[in-house]
């Protein structure tokens, strides 16, 4: 259990050694990252078989023997492992394979892959804060490293847009500190009922959300989500659209749930929810090339998930693990037949006769997306609208409506290019610009097989609801435990304490 | 509150407010990056200030202190660690974005922001071979910017 | 004015009749009917020409013209439908008769009721157009065309004089509503606005002046009998004269009360035919257009006033 | 295992082969056993059609604590049957020259894929009619919408694919209102069980059942095509290739009704919508229903009136008789549903024939522009006489089974006093007469086309189910009661009184119906009436079609001389001013509006200084949460420099 710490520590230790080692052979350098990716990977699924016991329990692990709140520790619970085991398995999936992929972009993968590791396991609010400000670095790194004009353009913007994002984080973190005096989650969990359920409370919880949401493509501080996809490799999208983004919003929720009891915290988050679905879909709707309307769709899917985490109650937290677990699978998918279709929509004209089978998982993959029963994201869709509507605030009232238009909005784009792609070929396929317009290439068999084995599954969790909608009630219970989180940190405290927090 | 906390406490909150307005209200990118670099400057500084005591003395715990315990007055040492490490993380991202505003600069010959913008534009939608982005209200920076991009291809090639 | 429900009782409503019963109603109702649209013909040809100082025919012009008609030499048929097109026409007006309760036969009248009647009446149009748009004659089409819209035109007021009395009978059963008004009042005294509506209707219905122009009779060119001849015509004289009769022993019906004797039964329906026959030579033509505006304005207005004062 | 397993089992295993199978010439062979075979299947359930017990399926999914079931009862039966027998004979008649043809002009590729799409519809349609409670009654529903989908899809042309598209915009609309309503029912009353929701239901306030019953019947009504959601309808079904049309036609729509029938009637009950008034309105929620039904009947209907395609008149008047359908259900008499339900079925079979007809033209002419046709009924006659029944049944007038059920709802409405519900229906009906004649007239009446002297006769495999069909329209207009049997068990297993009758129709005391004397005396008429015409006329005499009454002017085949533009130009003079495009117009302003805000969205994303948006929402945010705290607190939070360790 305790080589946990092996996650963030190997690729770490991988990243700074890549350059090193790349001297003296390259392959040696590549092989390094891959296997410190497989190791993480079997360390995790060791973790899950070994013990049965993650499945009801959480377990902590205090870094260096010091024990919390003192020292620092990392929390492993289902959710926290899930998307730990997410990290490496989708760096590997979307890993830059070609040749002329430089060793620093390796070693920021493994940057990346150490830092998102970390962020998901921590259980103290300034490791967090690191592992966060880490990531951000290896992602507009990343951004940066892709070598057109265009990608540093939106990598700077991206990076004034998220460093101010983590000073106000700082900020909102030292107030936190101010009032308790403590970082450790489950301590501030413990004192949070009484210091924090207040107005600097709340303050500190809008800054944080505000710093965290950069990532989460939180509206409105998501204008970096189209300059950035739209410049960077299908790859690098699928994963910071697929993963990244989803690792912000587990974080945010997990400190929502210790720290902030305020109802207001998630009416903020509501509102600002609302406003990132239909915006998304409204510009989606706009879009004139594949990606940009991914870009947007995928703003404003992240919408729907805080729309739906905030709404109170387990509902809303199956809502919202549902819609994440969802958009992380079908999102990076999407962009990956991106990588065959880049370009104007209209250049899609008549691909379906070039390439059928990424015509149909297309359009599997945007039926669930949709909310197209029986597939999966339509019982995330339902846990939703069930959520909202057994909510009295106009918030929730206005989200029951939105959401509904935004989902009408969204197949009216999607299956205008399902149109076009099923055109007859020559069919008024003239583009504006002629002389600069990118033609469809074919997919790599790689894209072409996550695609399909995301679509597989997708079809497999429908021949299996029962037991998938048994494990996200287990995964949603266990979010929202708060007792679960400060007993399994501190054993010690007696569950009298327990009772009094309740 | 004494009148020196005071003073602190104004000049950190004062260099985070010119750090947010020089990042709103500047246009050369070098200079939003110097603004980012005085707000973070603030914040840091409003953070130690928070753990900052007047008289306080460094916390380091001397087993002859240990009968007397709470006539001592220590700073308190976690914010201290925490702007550390912040500076540090500040700066490697000041880094970085120097570094980019280099590359910026070397491929759009520019550092307003505003046209750093449109040209981002510009580049997005040739590279996805979709119609630009035409605004009625500049049609002349786009239409050069067009063209600067077009002979770049070429020497490019 | 209201509570009418009492009236409708089972005791109006025939049981199950037997094909042997009704038989001979069957035979002798079209036959009267017949004479009595011949009469009636003869009386519009009479009146027109009194009106307009002259002799007028013979009392047995109507009979000569069919038998005319039937004995012509060309006979120009343009296809099985143009004949089928007669037949349904003819046919469909028979079946009509036959629906329509008089005095002492009423054996089947119950079986179909108004709303039935009312669309049984819509088959000699759709028979005739039929058989029109077969001749492949455009002329012949204008006119069906015509025809179909000025149907549009007094069937709206008509189904709304229909409803009004229906409810206030609270019955669609013919011989329901003749038994109360005989043994009450009549309807025109019950629902005089709606007997008025009845009235402007049965002008329009009755396809005469001044509202023929469907049929366009002067310029036969460009109605829809331009490519009739022969009996095909004669197959028409016959249906206009179950249509004088359909119309008037209809409106008797609802307003009159039916007649409990033939005496007062044919007193009714002549008096009935009468009233249109007169005002028709009072008013220029309308044309198709003008029509549809009329019908839909005043007849309909006061079938609604009417209604609201029945409901 | 029971019979509804099977049903659904085989469907679905049928479906799998014939995805498997598509490209094989015999397809069409094996679609049509399948057809026939699930109908046996569905006949062993007869017992359903005459007041049987409901039979359920033994298979059960419990999915986040909501147990999806499925069973089929007396109205499920009753659709499922018409759904079935217009499966069959659509796929039997596109068995032969047509799907030879099909194959031809696109692909065989094509052809399979039409046969997937048919099969898929059947199947989601099962579904959906199965389904036990809501969850399952939505994804029956979603199943059935993409469905359809497919099948519209499969038209390449651009104007299909336009129709599509907008068909899939209205169908998520409609489908999201649905949702929102079983989100709503699920929280109001913790169920989505029939029986269960029903006995919630009795709790709910007024306000509430408005809620539900208005998004409801916007998710039902969409599908149906009620005003104002029928713009979608007569383009798509009309695009949809010929057989598929056939299927579509006949009950695609359809589901919507069922749906309403299962939802609004049988679990809210009409008793609670008709007591919720509109404010200031004299009017109540079941009147506002009857009255789109009503509009319904006469807005499309008189768009058709317009139509110079075949099928895109026919389309329309499938949106136009789904108003007479509505509005019977809404009348809520044991009559009027009776009416409504049972249109249902004589819709069916009539729109079939229609399209089937129109059909069999384009397969021996190509085309279905009236401007382009004229004068086939020499060439087909068959063909010709299955239009003509058919579109006496449209028009509903008697003999045709599409007279019965009208005279219902006419009758529904007299008993219950509604003269402007009445003359409306009256309006579609002959605006139905008007254009029904326009249709037989412009293809099959006036002068023949050159190009058409070669015509020939439908071939047999599509004469036969049209055939088929024209007897069934005759059979049950002649003995409704046949079909009101089975209608009379769907109303009790929706919780309406059944209708009183026998096999000739209605026995009432205030006036009812027999149609087998009304036949008989119609027939009758005819017989005096031929004989009339036959006996005492002379010979007459047949003459070419040229030989004409011209004005002197000297026919040939290049002069046209037939009338079919601007077919009611009088009328057209009178009303023309009346068709002002609405409701296109308001869809049109929708997508400007969403356009508007797509642009005014894509604005704020394209914001220069990325920084101002996060100094934005700081300030917002921190606006949001101060303000909504108060000022209290803060002086009581502030403690800066605590050290509280």
């Amino acid at each position: 259990m305790d080589n946990i710490v092996l996650l963030v520590v190997l690729p770490l230790l991988a990243a700074f050694l890549m350059p090193v080692v790349a001297r003296s052979s390259e392959v040696l350098a590549r092989t390094l990252g891959l296997s410190v990716l497989f190791i993480s990977i079997a360390i995790i699924l060791n973790v899950w078989n070994q013990s049965g016991q993650i499945d009801s329990q959480a377990v902590s692990i205090a870094i260096g023997g010091f024990l919390p709140p003192l020292g620092i520790n990392f929390y492993v619970d289902q959710i926290s492992l899930f998307f730990a085991l997410a990290v490496p398995v989708m760096v590997l999936l979307f890993w830059p394979w070609n040749r002329s992929t430089s060793i620093r972009e390796y070693s920021l993968m493994m940057l990346l892959t150490a830092s998102a590791s970390g962020l998901i396991l921590s259980g103290d609010l300034f490791n967090i804060y690191v592992f966060y400000e880490l990531l951000a670095i290896a992602s507009y790194s990343l951004v940066a490293i892709q070598g057109r004009a265009a990608a540093v353009a939106a990598s700077f913007r991206y990076l004034l847009m998220g460093s101010v994002g983590s000073v106000m984080m700082l900020l909102g973190i030292a107030i936190i500190y101010t009032q308790t005096g403590t970082l450790n989650l489950a301590h501030l969990s413990l004192l949070a009922p009484e210091k924090l359920n207040n107005i600097l409370g709340l303050g500190s919880f809008a800054l944080i959300l505000t710093g965290m949401g950069v990532k989460a493509e939180l509206f409105p501080v998501n204008s970096w989500v189209p300059e950035v996809y739209g410049s960077v490799s299908s790859n690098l999208a699928a994963l910071m659209a697929g993963l990244l983004s989803k690792l912000a919003v587990i974080v945010i929720v997990r400190l929502l749930i210790l720290l902030f009891p305020q109802p207001e915290a998630l009416q903020l988050m509501a509102v600002l929810g609302i406003m990132g679905v239909i915006t998304g879909e409204l510009v989606a709707w706009r879009a004139k090339d594949f990606v940009r309307m991914l870009s947007f769709s995928s703003i404003g899917q992240l919408g729907l998930v805080f729309l739906a985490f905030s709404i109170p109650g387990e509902m809303g937290m199956m809502a919202g693990i549902a819609i994440v677990l969802h958009h992380m699978v079908v999102k990076p998918a999407l962009f990956m037949l991106a990588t065959g279709w880049r370009g104007s929509l209209e250049n899609l004209s008549g691909v379906a006769r070039r390439s059928p089978f990424a015509v149909l998982l297309f359009i599997v993959l945007i039926l669930s997306l949709l909310g197209i029963p029986p597939l999966p994201g339509f019982w995330a869709k339902y846990l939703l609208m069930v959520g909202l509507s057994s909510q009295d605030g106009s918030i929730y009232t206005l989200g029951m409506f939105i959401v509904p238009v935004a989902m009408i909005i969204e197949i009216a784009y999607l299956f205008r290019l399902v149109m076009i792609m099923y055109r007859k070929e020559g069919d008024e396929a003239a583009v504006n610009n002629p002389d600069i317009k990118v033609a469809p290439q074919s997919h790599s068999k790689w894209g072409l097989a996550i695609a399909a084995s995301v679509a597989a599954m997708l079809i497999a969790i429908v021949l299996q609801l029962q037991p998938a909608s048994d494990k996200l009630v287990s995964l949603a219970s266990q979010l929202s435990d708060r007792n679960q989180y400060i007993s399994t940190v501190f054993p010690q405290i007696h569950t009298v304490r327990m009772q009094s927090i309740k | 509150m004494p009148a020196i906390e005071v003073v602190l406490y104004s000049g950190a909150i004062g260099l985070s407010i010119i750090g947010l307005a020089g990042l709103l209200l500047l246009n050369n990118v070098f200079r939003m990056l110097l603004a980012l670099v005085i707000l973070e400057a603030g914040v840091n500084l409003l953070l130690i200030l928070s753990g900052f005591r007047l008289a306080g003395v460094a916390p380091i715990l001397l087993p002859e202190q240990m009968s007397n315990l709470s006539a001592i007055v220590m700073n308190d040492p976690v914010p201290q660690a925490l702007v550390l490490t912040a500076i540090v993380i500040g700066v490697g991202v000041q880094a970085l974005g120097l570094a980019m505003i280099m590359r910026i600069k070397a491929q759009y010959g520019t550092l307003n922001m505003l046209k750093i913008r449109e040209q981002l534009e510009f580049d997005l939608a040739v590279q996805s071979g979709v119609a630009t982005p035409v605004s009625a209200h500049s049609p002349v920076s786009l239409a050069s910017g067009r063209e600067r991009q077009l002979s770049n291809h070429k020497d490019e090639q | 004015m209201n509570s009418t429900s009492e009236f409708v009782t089972s005791e109006f409503v025939t049981g199950n009749v037997s094909l042997a019963d009704v038989l001979p109603q069957m035979i002798l109702m079209p036959l009267i009917a017949f004479v009595s649209g011949l009469l009636m013909i003869l009386m519009y040809r009479k009146i027109a020409a009194r009106l307009q100082r002259r002799v007028g025919p013979p009392f047995f012009q109507p009979v000569y013209d069919i038998v005319k008609l039937y004995g012509k030499k060309t006979q120009i048929s343009h296809g099985l439908i143009h004949d089928i097109g007669i037949v349904v026409a003819v046919g469909g007006y028979v079946a009509a008769v036959i629906l329509l309760p008089i005095p002492g036969m009423d054996g089947i009248a119950d079986k179909g009721g108004i709303i039935t009647l009312s669309y049984v009446l819509m088959v000699p149009s759709l028979g005739l157009a039929l058989g029109v748009g077969q001749c492949a004659n455009p002329n012949g089409s204008i006119g069906i065309s015509r025809a179909l819209t000025a149907m549009l035109a007094y069937d709206i007021p008509f189904i709304i004089v229909v409803f009004g009395v229906a409810t206030h009978y609270q019955s669609t059963s013919l011989v329901g509503m003749i038994n109360y008004q005989q043994t009450h009042q009549w309807g025109i005294f019950e629902m005089p606005l709606l007997a008025a509506a009845g009235l402007f209707t049965l002008q329009g219905m009755m396809g005469k002046h001044p509202f023929e122009i469907y049929v366009a009779p002067a310029e036969i060119a460009t109605g829809p009998m331009v490519e009739m001849s022969g009996k095909y015509m004669g197959g028409l004289f016959v249906m206009q004269s179950f249509q004088f009769y359909v119309a008037s022993v209809l409106y008797a019906s609802l307003f009159l009360g039916g007649g409990s004797n033939w005496f007062e039964f044919l007193l009714k329906i002549f008096f009935v035919v009468e009233i249109p026959i007169f005002i028709s030579f009072l008013f220029p033509r309308y044309r198709t257009e003008d029509m549809v505006r009329i019908m839909w304005k005043w007849p309909v207005m006061i079938a609604l006033i009417g209604i609201a004062f029945v409901m | 295992m029971t019979v509804l397993d099977d049903l659904l089992l085989f469907t679905a295993l049928a479906s799998v082969a014939i995805i498997a199978l598509r490209r094989f010439a015999s397809i069409s062979k094996f679609s049509v056993v399948v057809y026939a075979l699930a109908t046996v299947l569905l006949i062993k359930m007869s017992a359903l059609g005459y007041g049987g017990e409901p039979v359920y399926s033994s298979f059960t999914v419990n999915v986040l604590g909501q147990i999806l079931q499925w069973r089929f009862d007396a109205l499920s039966w009753f659709f499922a049957l018409i759904t079935l027998v217009s499966a069959l004979l659509a796929a039997f008649f596109m068995s032969g020259a047509w799907g030879e043809k099909y194959c031809k002009e696109h692909s065989k590729e094509a052809y399979g894929l039409l046969q997937v799409a048919l099969i898929l519809n059947v199947l989601s349609m099962l579904v959906l009619l199965a389904s036990g409670d809501l969850l399952s009654l939505f994804i029956g529903w979603e199943l059935v919408s993409w469905a359809s989908f497919m099948m519209m899809a499969l038209n390449p042309d651009k104007l299909a694919r336009k129709a599509a598209i907008k068909y899939i915009v209205y169908a998520m609309a409609g489908a999201m209102a649905f949702l929102m309503a079983i989100a709503m029912t699920y929280n109001m009353t913790g169920s989505l069980d029939y029986v269960q929701v029903m006995q919630g239901m009795a709790h709910l306030s007024n306000s509430q059942i408005a809620l539900l019953v208005s998004l409801y019947v916007m998710g039902f009504g969409i599908k149906m095509g009620v005003i104002p959601f029928h713009l979608w309808q007569a383009a798509a079904y009309a695009e949809t290739p010929g057989a598929g049309a056939v299927f579509m036609g006949a009950i695609s729509a359809r589901m919507g009704l069922y749906a309403l029938l299962v939802v609004i009637v049988q679990i809210i009950g009409l008793t609670r919508v008709a007591a919720i008034e509109i404010p200031y309105t004299f009017l109540d929620m079941q009147n506002v229903l009857a009255w789109v039904g009503a509009l319904t009947t006469i807005i499309p209907t008189y768009i058709a009136l317009k139509q110079n395609d075949a099928r895109h008149l026919l389309a329309w008047h499938g949106v136009g008789q789904g108003g007479y359908m509505l509005l019977g259900v809404m009348i809520s008499d044991s009559i009027g549903t009776a009416g409504g339900i049972m249109h249902v079925f004589n819709h069916a079979t009539y729109q079939a024939a229609l399209f089937m007809t129109v059909t069999a033209v384009i397969y021996r002419t190509g085309t279905s522009n009236f401007s382009k046709l004229g004068g086939l009924v020499t060439q087909m006659p068959l063909t010709f006489m299955v239009m003509v029944v058919s579109i006496i049944g449209l028009a509903g007038i008697p003999p045709m089974n599409g007279f019965v059920s009208k005279w219902l709802i006419y009758r529904a409405l007299l008993l219950d006093g509604q003269p402007l519900l009445f003359v409306a229906a009256v309006i579609g009906t002959l605006g139905t007469i008007l254009s029904v004649y326009k249709l037989v007239h412009n293809t099959f009446l006036g002068q023949l086309r050159l190009e058409h002297q070669e015509v020939r006769e439908a071939p047999l495999s599509m004469l036969i189910p049209m055939l088929g069909l024209a007897i069934i329209i005759f059979a049950t207009g002649v003995m409704p009661g046949v079909v009101l049997d089975w209608v009379a068990a769907a109303q009790i297993a929706v919780g309406i009184a059944p209708v009183e009758h026998n096999l000739g129709g209605i026995e009432l005391v205030q006036g009812g119906l027999d149609m087998i004397w009304v036949t008989g005396i119609m027939f009758y008429g005819f017989a005096v009436g031929a004989i009339i015409f036959y006996v005492l006329g002379g010979k007459s005499k047949h003459i070419h079609q040229y030989d004409n009454y011209a004005g002197g002017h000297f026919l040939t085949s290049k002069v046209r001389y037939h009338y079919s533009n601007h077919f009611y130009a009088g009328l057209m003079h009178m009303i023309g001013g009346w068709y002002r495009n609405v409701f296109i117009k308001l869809e049109h302003a929708l997508v400007s509006l969403v356009s508007f805000m797509s642009q005014f969205s894509e604005n704020f994303y394209r914001s220069s200084q990325p920084v101002m948006l996060v100094a934005v929402v700081v300030v917002l945010a921190l606006y949001f949460v101060l303000g909504s705290s108060g000022g209290a607190e803060v002086s009581a939070g502030v403690s800066l420099g605590g050290f509280n360790q």
